[in-house]
Order: structure tokens, then C-alpha cells, then sequence
């Protein structure tokens, strides 16, 4: 949303006692701290760096290398303005930055239609080439911005909104402003899902809100997550738990790749929650096999074991520029008997979000999920959810499944032209969620069954099966239940009217 | 709601399960009996189950499973059905305003009670909610049902108008006043109370306001921005869901120039129609429901950032 | 839509010559004539009943028999209230229908916020015994309903606008109104989706109308069509030609299901367009088999001949009703050699609307669809179109390929209450369209090759094929061609920067 | 644009089709040649060929497929490519003022001539389409487009404010006035049209306005209602097209309790992982594209009902 600015001036009518409260605050609790780690929101959302402060570091923010010192001391969420000549911070407020937009120029007044307006972009009687020569010689953004204007023969004929809109886009190009940004669960999501969502499986704001909800997150519980999203799902369910509680996190590959969990700047207690192992684990404690050989980094979240499979972006840099010092579990005892031994206590909530096929993984991960426990899991298609779904459906393993995405837009709110933004994100990915159940009241003869989208094979669980809860699954691909086949459409259209009678 | 167990015993709250539209809470009592269309089930036969156990009905003419409680099925087993798929705004709510274990919370108006459980969970139990609701009857339910689900320790409810004078501010409660780290709205003039949501937060802390008309979210937003919030941002989320299947699909043997039909797999059931051979396959398809949620409401996000 | 009905009475600033004319106009062309099929909406949706009006004509209207004579006469689209007392309609304006609900009540003035309300029902002192009672002897409707207001407690305590939403539901449960829609394309899909989705494969009308465009549907054109919607489809494309070109209408089963086409009230020129044939010739014709046998119905629309697999719903009575007399399409040769021979000579659109797997229909229609033809398969399902999608791109015989859903929402408008409505049709079927090609210029060696969700064997084309054209149709799974794998999203992107500069 | 062929000839206006995202339109001239990054093509080489040809460049380094006019190829290939995401829109007037073969449709403004050409192409031969333009470039641009694809005989472009007095009669053309069955309005203030909208309809014709801002539907919604329409109805729709690809999916070989898995298909491509071993299935996915349009405008659709 965006909001028009030139009437920011008004006075907010704020209690004075509040505004004492605040302040008071402000430089106690919510000022940044050498050693505390950062997102620098580059121009709004253009671009994310992720750093660790330490007085005197340079980063690259555009083009050049900024020293940053100017940030520490200051409040949490100030916008900064690149200083072209010194290469260096200038703390700026959003009044200060408003104000300046408002004075580069003056403003139409009438708030036409756009009849008259050139179809064509704006005619510039500047070249590029002056334009850069300008920008080279380290003149100040205004006044570039400013020439530019006047120079625009058509700036004059577009509304006030058209010229506020082109004064903005002009001031991204020509100036850099930097916003010191909390690295939380959201801000980190929103940062990477930006920079590349490949990165973090495209795990999208809103389905991983919805994620959290599902798999019931809270402190104190025991969590099984499956994940090759660098530790962001990891790290965020380490967040919401706040030091207590207990993450086994299954990595895929050679170590675990939680690089992103560095970047929340987690107290210690938090980072004792976090139990890193090698999914293989689950593989061989499946296959009854000896598990002495897995040899369970201590160092969990080293950035430096990076899974060698993961893809080479040049953008890894800025990630791994805070990556030097290594997270531990350093309380805790994180060795594959301890993780297998707390995996055989059960958890209550299983998550995966892998860029792999969910179903092997999640019949893994399954005799160590609790009965009644939830879980989820997010894909970006479709169809290995209604893979898994189907698969849990017909051998009655789990009730209260849901195949779900999200629709998500947001909206330009001003006066006179509200009305959704004209870009959204399409894809939110796809959740199934449920919860697990045994059936244990209703043994029955299993018998051999295929799946029509896999070459899998359902087969009688061994007897010698020694989670004794699993063992009589039942397998039944045509008897579907009573409880799962009625329509909620039924319920949904009651609901609905319900509904429209208090609107 | 917040301790799981594996076991099921005397006195929990528990969840029946019939079928997704088919929940009730119950709370086992050793001579208790449950009835539904699903059979009769005496409390002591559930008591001693495992969580998550199908449970046949006394005259084994039914079943339903037994789960624990969570705020989402807690909120689905409520009268008012119409707050389940409301659990997409919440959890956006809760995601967006960065609340976890330890964040002090303020919400308004508490209403059904099913953020604020969920809300519950999130902050517990380092944190604290504070809920504010202007209708007495529903400040009595929400106390009874906090304190049933075991959420009564993180929830303070309080009775008041949240546009009145006295606002959000607890000052009886230390360290209330200017420690909020987000505040939640969901009120028909929402603008009118965002002064005194200011007066209890600090530099940084996030608001989020629910509307479901257009008009309330002009208004909020222009408050906002006047009030020296940042980032304001009105979204809003639909959920939509699959009807998933493994079903009959009629597929017709028309010869073409392009592939050969192949149904010599026994598994397929035939039929003829019309002069043509037509096979039945087993299809997994999926569509969405036809019957979906097309609006909730607007959700409006900024954080307050007084000296930014 | 709703709109507030309470101030409808403000004086529209037509301009008087326009009154004039349109006064003129409506009894000379807009008025409903004996013989004309007529949709009956009833309660504003609630139910829609489609008769052929004759003098005399009882219909079922709610519980009654209802004689429908007054509306000969009367403009279309007006609306009849039920006059419980002798079975018959009486013409009622809007603005009548809006100034009784007005005078019912008073309303309250104040538009308080619902804090004092009470949340639950409102309370009624009368029984339903009492209100059944009042209803069954024939007292007038809004006597009933004054009389239920003023025994509610609770009425009072509304906003004028809950009392209004209330009053209007009462209205619609105690009094019958109907209003007369003339029979198109779009009424008929509104009236058949609202009665019974199934019977027109759930063919919602966003869906259909962008099924129409994409097909490129116009007059003077041969279209092939395979529809299972009872004629829909088949009527929907003859009423846009208008009696120009030529529609090839296959059926599957014994005969041509076509009811709806009758719905329509078409003049013979535009039923002559229609040339009805079972799907079987192009089996036949596929297989170079003796086509001789297949009798092609020379009474092609007749809803008699409706295929005996179809659903038996109790609702077909009122379809049947004006089922009487045959549609034929008398004027052309609908022999089944005719037929053949002008799926010989090509068509220019293909469309495909049925329950049943889409794909074999597909194939066994394409030699009969021009290159540079448009295709349209409807869905409700997404499966079975992407299906179809990798096998035409796969063999590169179809370009501009898209898989397409719609996310359609209607709003109330209302002053300080606008907002989409809380309910929400969340299917709207899948389309998969394209333009067909031939790739002659690259002959190449035929593989056998099997796509992953069916089990259907790609062979080479025999070369006896009389389709020279079809003959060198390349096989190749695996290469995916150059033009077909750009990625959309990067100039979805730029297209998007350029539409937001523009609001 | 409306008299499809099987061969392509001299003068025809054919679409030069090279990938979803880069058509171009071209009239063929015996002469002529055209060239793009997939290739040089004399105009020559392709003359002659059947429409949805497969064409090779001159020098067999590129080919592209050379099918025929349509409007929606047409609005592709317009430089405005804002455009063809509004063919649903286009769609969706269409069918909901109920437009065929012999209706007579006015329309404001006329824009790129994208709508014009699709009610065009469905009202031809017996209806007609009174389009009106303020610009006056528009108008000349529009005319010289609509003569270029052969529907100038199905459209009079008239150079005029549809809010001004004169509206949208032209009381030249003997029967228009009175006889229009359908009025679409793409302008800044359409409640500003409504009454010369009425001006030239008849009892029983439709309306429809399209606006991109919520501000604006109220407006017209309230006129509407004030000027003898029914049947309003507000409506929004938005296309979601889907990426869907055979594409190697990876799955790993993870022990389980519940099912064999079956690796023994040779087609499958293995590799190990942190002493996981897994396979590459060739599987068929699709996700709706990421980048998609959020918002294109909101469609009122009326029913002028002056004596009911």
C-alpha cells in the first residue's frame, strides 16, 4: 500500500505521557547494537543485505562500498541515505524524506483526468550521457533529480499523482536510501523470498503464517521439521518457541545447511533448541540398521558445511558474510543416539519443506510423529501433495486433511484510487496439512494396493516392525470413510448464509 | 490446550472427531457418556486411550478419533461456525505482527475469543495478551473459556470500549504502558482507536487492523499515516481448497492417427455408449471447492515508528 | 450487487426525447409474445423455470400451479407477483416492489454500529403454527410479514440496513416473485448453473464466455463441437453466428442431446447451422471403417432422442416441458456422407465441453480442425488438461498453448459498505487452449513414447493416412522446442512495471 | 481479420508466431522480407504455404509458425502489450451483454481498438458497433487499424466526449438512436455517460462499466440505480494460467514402515545425497505462474429496465 505523502505533516495528536513512554524506549530497548545482525533494505524492497554490525564495516549497497558505522546507536527501522561523496550513512526521517520529494518541485493542482495527457513517456531534453556525468561528478540526488524535471517538457501536464509517482521512481534511480530492517521470521522471509525464492523452496509469507498455524506451533513442544530452506523454517520455529522446546531438524545432504538461522541472531537459549541431524538417521533407525556410523555434526549450523548440491548463486555472498561464526547447540546433547532416542519419544509436530518429492519423506518421518501430533507440508505444485494426501487418505493414517493455497493481493488504499495493485504473486505454493491418527481398534487383513500417480507399492508393514502402533495400518484404497467423504460444500453454503445475514 | 499429552485422562478436553464437519470438544468425567449420530460412547471407554486413537462407539456401530485441543479446533468446535476459515487471518496476523513466546499483545475487540487462543498460544508463556471487549457478555464467555482451555494465565480480558478514554492502558498491570509489541483491531472505527493503541506501544511495535469494508480501510489508513506509522500495507487472503479424489474417469477408445489406445490393463472397467467402447480409470483429480469463502476482510499492517 | 432500495425514488434526469423513444420501442419489440420461450426467474434466483408461453399455461411456481397468462404482452425482463388467492401473476413495477417494503415498517434512522445488538436470532412471538396458519388462508403477503415484524422484539434494536436484509428475506419467504428473462446464451447458462451444475459439466459462464473468444466464435465460420451440456454449447455458438456458418455438433451416446437448444427459441436460419452427428463417424472415419451404418438422425435436436445414460434428474420434467416439438435442421443435408464431408473440408474451431476424458476426443477430432485453427477443451479438472497440453506440445502440434483458470468475484456496493461478497463460486473449470499447427517443414523419424499419466501409446502415424497433412507429425517427448519454453514471467514482469507506472 | 483461408496469399495480414511472448503482425508483400532474431524470411517463402505452417528462416538457422489474424492475436501484437491480459475482460462483456451476430453496441472510449475488434468480429455482418473517442489520434489510429483488418464495415469511430452534450446519439445514421442493445463505458467518470447512455438504448438493453478504482464503481452504482436499471451487478475476474511441465523431480529412497518403494524402472536417473540415494522421475507438474495480474479493473453490468 502506499499512501500519499504530501499531507505527512499533520501533527499526530499523541498523548504526551505516550510519547514520554516512547522515547524513553526508543534508546533503551530499540537501538542498534554493534554485533547485532541486520537486513538493509536497499530503496524500498529493491534489494536485501544481510549483515552483522561492526563499527567501521564496509557493504556493498548499489554499486559501491558503504561504511555503515552510522547506523549503530541508532533506532531500529531509521532510513539512512548513502552519502555519495563520503560513502558513508546519513540518518534521514520519513518526514525529512517527504519533505524533500515535496520541495523538489511544485506540484499540479488540479486533479484532471488524463485526457490530455501525451500517451508517450516523458519527453527528456537530457541525454543519458549528461545525466551520468552529473552523477559521476558526485552531484547531490535532489539536484539531479531536480535538472531532470526541468527538463521533462511533459512533468507539467501530468496530475499531481502522476508527478509524485515520477518523482519517486526518479529518486530510486538517482539516490539510495537504506532502512535498518529486525531480522525476524518475517522480515527474513520477505528478504529472501525477494532476493530468490528458489532458495527457501518459495515459501511464500502467507503460506508459511499459515504453515506455522497448522502444525501448531508453541513453545515447550517437540517439533520434526524436514526442510532445504537454509534454515529458515527452522530458524522461525525457534523464534516462536523462544528457548524452549525441542527442533530436530533433518537435514539432506552432507551437513546441514542452516545458514539463514545465523542470521536471526539468536540468544544461545534459543539455539539450544535446535537439534541438526542427517535425515539418514530416520533412513537406517526405518530400516532397523546400525546408526553408529552417522556421525552427527556438532557444529549443526555451520554455514561452512554447506550442502555442496546447493546451487551456486553469486548472491551467496551477502548471506555468507555474517556466516563466519558458527551456531551451536552447545547445551545439549546432539548425537545420533540422543536425536534417535528423542525421535523414538515421538514429536507433535511434523513440517517439511523440501524441494524434493514429499511422500518418502513424509512416511519416514511418520512413526515419529505422535498420534493426534499435525503436520504440514508445502510444495509449490499440486500434485505431490494430492500424492501424499490420497496415500494417508486410503490407508486411514491421518483425519481433517486440507489441500490448500492461498489467494493473496494487496492493495493501493488512496483517496479517489483505491483499488487493488495491479502486480501480484500468483503463486503461493500449496499446503497439506492433517492430523495423525492410529487405528489400532480395527485391524483388518492389509493387502497390496498401487497408487495411480507413482510407481509405489503399499506393502503389509513386517511384523517385526518395532513400532509397535504403526503395525496395523490398514490398507484400503477403495473403502473410503464415512468421515471423510461428506461434502463440506453442505456446511460451507450454510455457513455462508450465515454469514451474509450479519453483513 | 497447550500440554499434550499421549495419553488421554480424566478430566482432559478433548476433541471428537466425526468427520470435518462433524467436531465437539468434550471434557471426560468418569461416569460421563457421549452421544452423537455416531453412537454412544461412555467416557471411561476413551479414558486410558491414546491421543489420536480411533474409538468404536459401545455398541460398535460407530467410531470416532479423539485428538487433543488445538486453538484451530477449538475455534471450529464453537457455535459460531462461521470463524473457521478465519484461520488464514490469523495466522497471517500473527505472522505479520512477528508475535512468538514473550511478545505482549493487544487485541481488540476479543469476540469469539479464537485469535486470542491462538494469539495465547504464540506468546506463551514468557508473553501476555491483553484483549479488550466492550460487550459484558462476551468478556464473561471469553474468561470461562480461557480458563477451560488452560490460556487464562496469558490472557488478561478486560471490559472497555477500546475508543474510550482510557484505551488499552492497564496502568494497574507494571510495565504494560509503552511495552506492547503489537496491537490487533478489529472494529467498526477502527481510526478512532488508534491513538490509544499508540499510547501503549513503543518505537517499532507493529498494529494490524481487520475490516472487512473498503470505506473502514480508507479511513484506518489515512489515521495511520498521520500517526507516524511506516509501512503500511492493506492485504488481503482468501484460501481456497481442494475437493482431492481417486475416482471413475470415462475415457472414450476413438481411434485417432496420433497414439494407440491401450486398454488391455484389466483393472478398467468398460462400458459402450453410442456405438463406442468407453473404459472406466481410477483418476486422482482435484478441483476446488465450488462452495468457497470469497471475502473475510482487509487487513491493514503498519508499525509505529514515532522517531523514524 | 445490492444496492439500497431506500432511495430509489429520486427522479432519473433522462432526457425527454429518450423516454419517448424508448416508451415507443417497448410495446412495439420488447414485449413477450405467445409462442416464446421464456425463463421464469423466481425470487430473484432462487429457482428458474423455462416454459413456452401459451394462453391458458399453468406452471409450478413454488407449491402451485400457476396460470401465466398475464404476461403475454407485458415488456420482458418485468416482474409478476404470485396472487396467492386466485393462482395467477399481476404485473409489479420495482419501484413498487421497493415502496412496499419501505411502507412496511418504519425504518430506524440512526445507522448505530451492532455493539448493543444482541447476537442472537431475532426473537419471534409468533409460532410458526401461527404464521402457517395466516399463510394457508390466503392472507396477503405483506399482512404476514407486518405482522411478524411487529411481533419480533428484537426489530427495533437493527440498523436500517439489517432491517432492510431482514425484511427482504421475509418478503422472499412469504410472498412470490417472478420475473420474465428472455432465453441467451447467458440467462440459460446462469439458469442451468444455478439448477444443476452437473448437467452442463459445470461450465460456469466467465469460463464459457472466454471458452466463446478463444475459440474465435463468429459468424460464417465451421466450428466442430463435442459437448455433453445438454445443448448449451452448441445453442450458445449458433446464437453468436446468428444463421451463418456451419456447426458441426457430435454427440456421444444414441442420440443428439440437445435440449437446450430448443431453449433458445430459435428461427429456423439459425437451427439450420446446427448439423448434429454421433461422435462415432469420426471414429469411423479415423479408422477408414464403413461410415454407411451410422444413421445420422435427420431430427437432430429432438429432446426425445435424449441419451438414456444421462442423470435422471427429477428437475429434467421442467426442461421437457417445451420439449415438445423437434428442432430440425431442415434446410441442409445432415446426411451422415454430408457430414463427412464437411469435416473433410475442415473447420476452423474446435471445442470440447464433455465429462469425459478429454484427450481421445481431442485426437480423434484434430485431423478435422485447419491448421491455424483455434482449440478449446473445458475442465473442471485440472488434470486431464495438462494432459492434453504435454501431449500437443510434446509432438509440436499446437502452439500458443495456455492452461487458464478464473478467479472471479462479485461485491456488494453499498455507501460505507462496499466490499466483495462473503460468498464466493470458487470453481470455474480449467481451459486449455491453443492454435493448431503443422510442422511439415521437419519431417523426422516417429518414436513410440508414453506419457507419465496415462497409459497411452504414441505410434507413428500409419502411412496409409488419407490426412497427408497429419502424417509428419513429429514425436519427441523429451526436446521441448525453443519458442515454447521461454519463460512468460520475465516479460509478465516487465508488462507489469509499465501497467503500474501507468496508475 | 474475419475471412479465414487455408492458403496464405499476397496482401493477407498474417501473425509471424515465435513463442508465447514474441509475435509480431505482417503484410505479406511479394517483395518484401521480414526479419527477427529467429531469422530472415522472405515474405515470398511464405506466400503459397497453408496457414499454421512451420516456417524455416532463409538461411535454416530459425523457424517460426505463421498462422492466421484473430482480435487476440491482434492485441498481442499491439505495441501497448498491457493489453492481452484483458482478454478476459473482453470475454466477460462480451457474453454478459449478451453480444451475437446483428447486435448494435456503442462503446467509449475506443482505446487501442482491442475490445472494438472482438465486438467486431461478434457482431459482423448484421450488427454494428458505434465506437467513441475524445483523442483525436486515437480516432485516426483506430480507424486506419480497423480498415487494416478488414472490420471497418462493422465500426463507425466517432470523434467525440461521451460525457458532452451530444453523448452518443447520431442522429445521422437512421435507426441508431433507440435501437442500441448494448453501452460499454471504459472512462474516467461514467456516471458522467450514464444519461446519454440511456439516450440511445431500448427497454431491455445492457450496460457495462468498467473502472479500475472501487471510488469510481460507487459512483456508477448509485447513478445506475437512479436511472431505471436493474440486475446490477459488480463483478471482478482474473485469469490464473498455469506452468506446467514434464520436469525431473527428485525423490530420495528413504526406509519406511508403510511402503516398498519400487526403483527398479531404468528410466529413472539415480544420485546419492548425504549417503541417501535418489532418483530423477520425469514428472508432470504445474504451478500457476508467479507473476500474474492482481487487478485489472472492476465490471458493472446494468439492465436498462425503464418500464419495469
Amino acid at each position: 500500500m502506499e499512501l500519499d505523502s504530501s499531507n505527512n505533516s499533520t501533527i499526530t495528536p499523541t498523548p504526551t505521557t505516550t510519547v514520554s513512554t516512547t522515547k524513553s524506549q526508543v534508546f533503551n530497548f530499540n537501538s542498534i547494537n554493534e554485533g547485532e545482525n541486520v537486513i538493509l533494505d536497499i530503496n524500498n524492497g529493491e534489494k536485501f543485505s544481510i549483515v552483522k554490525v561492526k563499527r567501521g564495516l564496509k557493504t556493498r549497497i548499489g554499486k559501491k562500498q558503504i561504511n555503515i558505522s552510522e547506523i549503530i546507536g541508532k533506532p531500529w527501522f531509521s532510513s539512512f541515505q548513502v552519502v555519495n561523496e563520503t560513502n558513508t550513512l546519513k540518518i534521514v526521517t520519513q518526514k525529512e524524506l517527504d519533505d524533500a520529494l515535496n520541495n523538489l518541485v511544485e506540484l499540479n493542482q488540479n486533479d484532471a483526468d488524463n485526457r490530455n495527457l501525451d500517451q508517450n513517456n516523458t519527453a527528456q531534453k537530457l541525454t543519458q550521457e549528461e545525466i551520468t556525468k552529473m552523477k559521476e561528478s558526485g552531484t547531490d540526488s535532489n539536484t539531479i533529480i531536480k535538472t531532470i524535471v526541468e527538463n521533462s517538457s511533459s512533468f507539467q501536464t501530468k496530475t499531481a499523482y502522476s508527478q509524485i509517482k515520477y518523482l519517486k521512481k526518479k529518486i530510486k534511480k538517482y539516490s539510495t536510501i537504506v532502512k535498518v530492517i529486525k531480522p525476524t521470521s518475517k522480515s527474513l522471509t520477505e528478504a529472501y523470498y525477494k532476493k530468490d525464492a528458489r532458495k527457501i523452496c518459495n515459501l511464500r509469507f502467507d503460506s508459511f503464517g499459515q504453515l506455522l498455524t497448522l502444525a501448531n506451533i508453541r513453545s515447550g513442544t517437540q517439533v520434526l521439521v524436514v526442510e532445504t530452506c537454509m534454515g529458515l523454517v527452522t530458524g522461525s520455529i525457534a523464534e516462536r518457541m523462544g528457548g524452549e522446546g525441542t527442533i530436530l531438524s533433518g537435514f539432506i545432504g552432507k551437513g546441514a545447511s542452516l545458514s539463514i538461522v545465523n542470521n536471526f541472531g539468536f540468544q544461545s537459549d534459543v539455539l539450544n533448541t535446535i537439534y541438526p541431524f542427517n535425515i539418514n538417521l530416520i533412513n537406517k533407525l526405518n530400516k532397523k540398521e546400525d546408526i553408529s556410523e552417522i556421525i552427527n555434526p556438532t557444529v549443526g549450523l555451520d554455514s561452512k558445511n554447506k550442502n555442496k548440491r546447493q546451487d551456486n548463486n553469486k548472491e551467496d555472498q551477502d548471506d555468507q558474510e555474517n556466516g563466519e561464526e558458527a551456531i551451536t547447540n552447545q547445551k545439549n546433547d546432539t548425537s545420533t543416539n540422543n536425536i534417535s532416542k528423542l525421535l523414538n519419544d515421538g514429536t507433535w509436530s511434523l513440517v517439511i519443506v523440501t524441494k524434493y518429492s514429499p511422500l518418502n519423506i513424509l512416511l519416514a518421518c511418520w512413526p515419529y510423529l505422535n498420534a493426534s501430533g499435525n503436520f504440514v507440508i508445502f510444495s509449490q505444485f499440486p500434485q505431490p501433495l494430492i500424492e501424499c494426501h490420497q496415500f494417508l487418505h486410503s490407508n486411514q493414517m491421518a483425519i481433517n486433511q486440507q489441500i490448500s493455497e492461498i489467494w493473496m493481493r494487496e492493495y493501493q488504499v488512496l483517496p479517489k484510487r483505491t483499488h487493488p495493485t495491479m502486480g501480484m504473486d500468483g503463486a503461493s505454493g500449496y499446503l497439506l496439512s492433517g492430523i495423525k491418527v492410529n487405528n489400532i481398534t480395527k485391524p483388518t487383513i492389509a493387502s497390496t494396493t498401487t497408487t495411480t500417480t507413482t510407481n509405489t507399492t503399499t506393502t503389509t508393514p513386517p511384523s517385526s516392525d518395532p513400532l509397535d502402533i504403526e503395525k496395523q495400518v490398514i490398507n484400503s484404497t477403495t473403502t473410503t470413510t464415512a468421515e471423510e467423504d461428506e461434502t463440506s460444500e453442505s456446511v460451507l453454503k450454510k455457513r455462508k448464509l450465515d454469514e451474509e445475514e450479519k453483513n | 490446550m497447550l500440554n499434550q499429552k499421549k495419553t488421554i485422562q480424566e478430566g482432559d478436553r478433548v476433541v471428537i472427531y466425526s468427520g470435518k464437519d462433524n467436531m465437539s470438544m468434550l471434557t471426560l468425567e468418569a461416569g460421563g457418556q457421549y452421544n452423537s449420530k455416531y453412537g454412544s460412547y461412555k467416557h471411561k471407554n476413551i479414558i486410558g486411550k491414546e491421543y489420536g486413537s480411533k474409538v468404536t462407539s459401545d455398541n460398535s456401530n460407530g467410531f470416532v478419533h479423539v485428538v487433543g485441543m488445538t486453538p484451530e479446533l477449538w475455534s471450529i468446535t464453537l457455535d459460531h461456525r462461521t470463524q473457521i476459515l478465519f484461520n488464514l487471518d490469523i495466522s497471517t496476523i500473527i505472522f505479520n505482527l512477528e508475535i512468538k513466546n514473550g511478545s505482549k499483545v493487544v487485541e481488540s475487540g476479543t469476540g469469539s475469543g479464537s485469535l486470542s487462543s491462538s494469539i495465547a498460544r504464540t506468546v506463551a508463556p514468557k508473553g501476555h495478551l491483553f484483549t479488550f471487549e466492550f460487550h459484558e457478555e462476551r468478556v464473561k464467555a471469553a474468561r470461562k473459556d480461557f480458563k477451560e482451555n488452560g490460556l487464562d494465565k496469558y490472557i488478561t480480558v478486560t471490559h472497555r470500549d477500546a475508543c474510550g478514554k482510557e484505551g488499552f492502558r492497564r496502568d494497574d498491570i507494571e510495565g504494560m504502558v509503552g511495552s506492547i509489541d503489537a496491537v490487533f483491531l478489529d472494529l467498526p472505527s477502527p481510526w478512532d482507536a488508534v491513538d490509544n493503541a499508540v499510547a501503549v506501544m513503543h518505537h517499532g511495535s507493529m498494529l494490524c487492523s481487520f475490516s472487512p469494508c473498503i470505506e473502514q480501510v480508507q479511513k484506518t489508513c489515512i489515521k495511520l499515516s498521520e500517526s507516524k506509522f511506516q509501512e503500511i500495507k492493506t492485504v488481503e487472503v482468501l484460501i481456497r481448497t481442494f475437493d482431492t479424489r481417486l475416482q471413475e474417469y470415462e475415457e472414450l477408445d476413438l481411434a485417432n492417427p496420433y497414439k494407440t489406445n491401450d486398454y488391455s490393463q484389466n483393472t478398467k472397467k468398460n462400458f459402450e455408449i453410442g456405438g463406442i467402447k468407453g473404459y472406466k480409470n481410477d483418476s486422482l483429480l482435484s478441483k476446488p471447492f465450488t462452495e468457497a469463502r470469497g471475502h473475510t476482510g482487509y487487513l491493514s499492517f503498519a508499525r509505529y515508528l514515532p522517531s523514524a
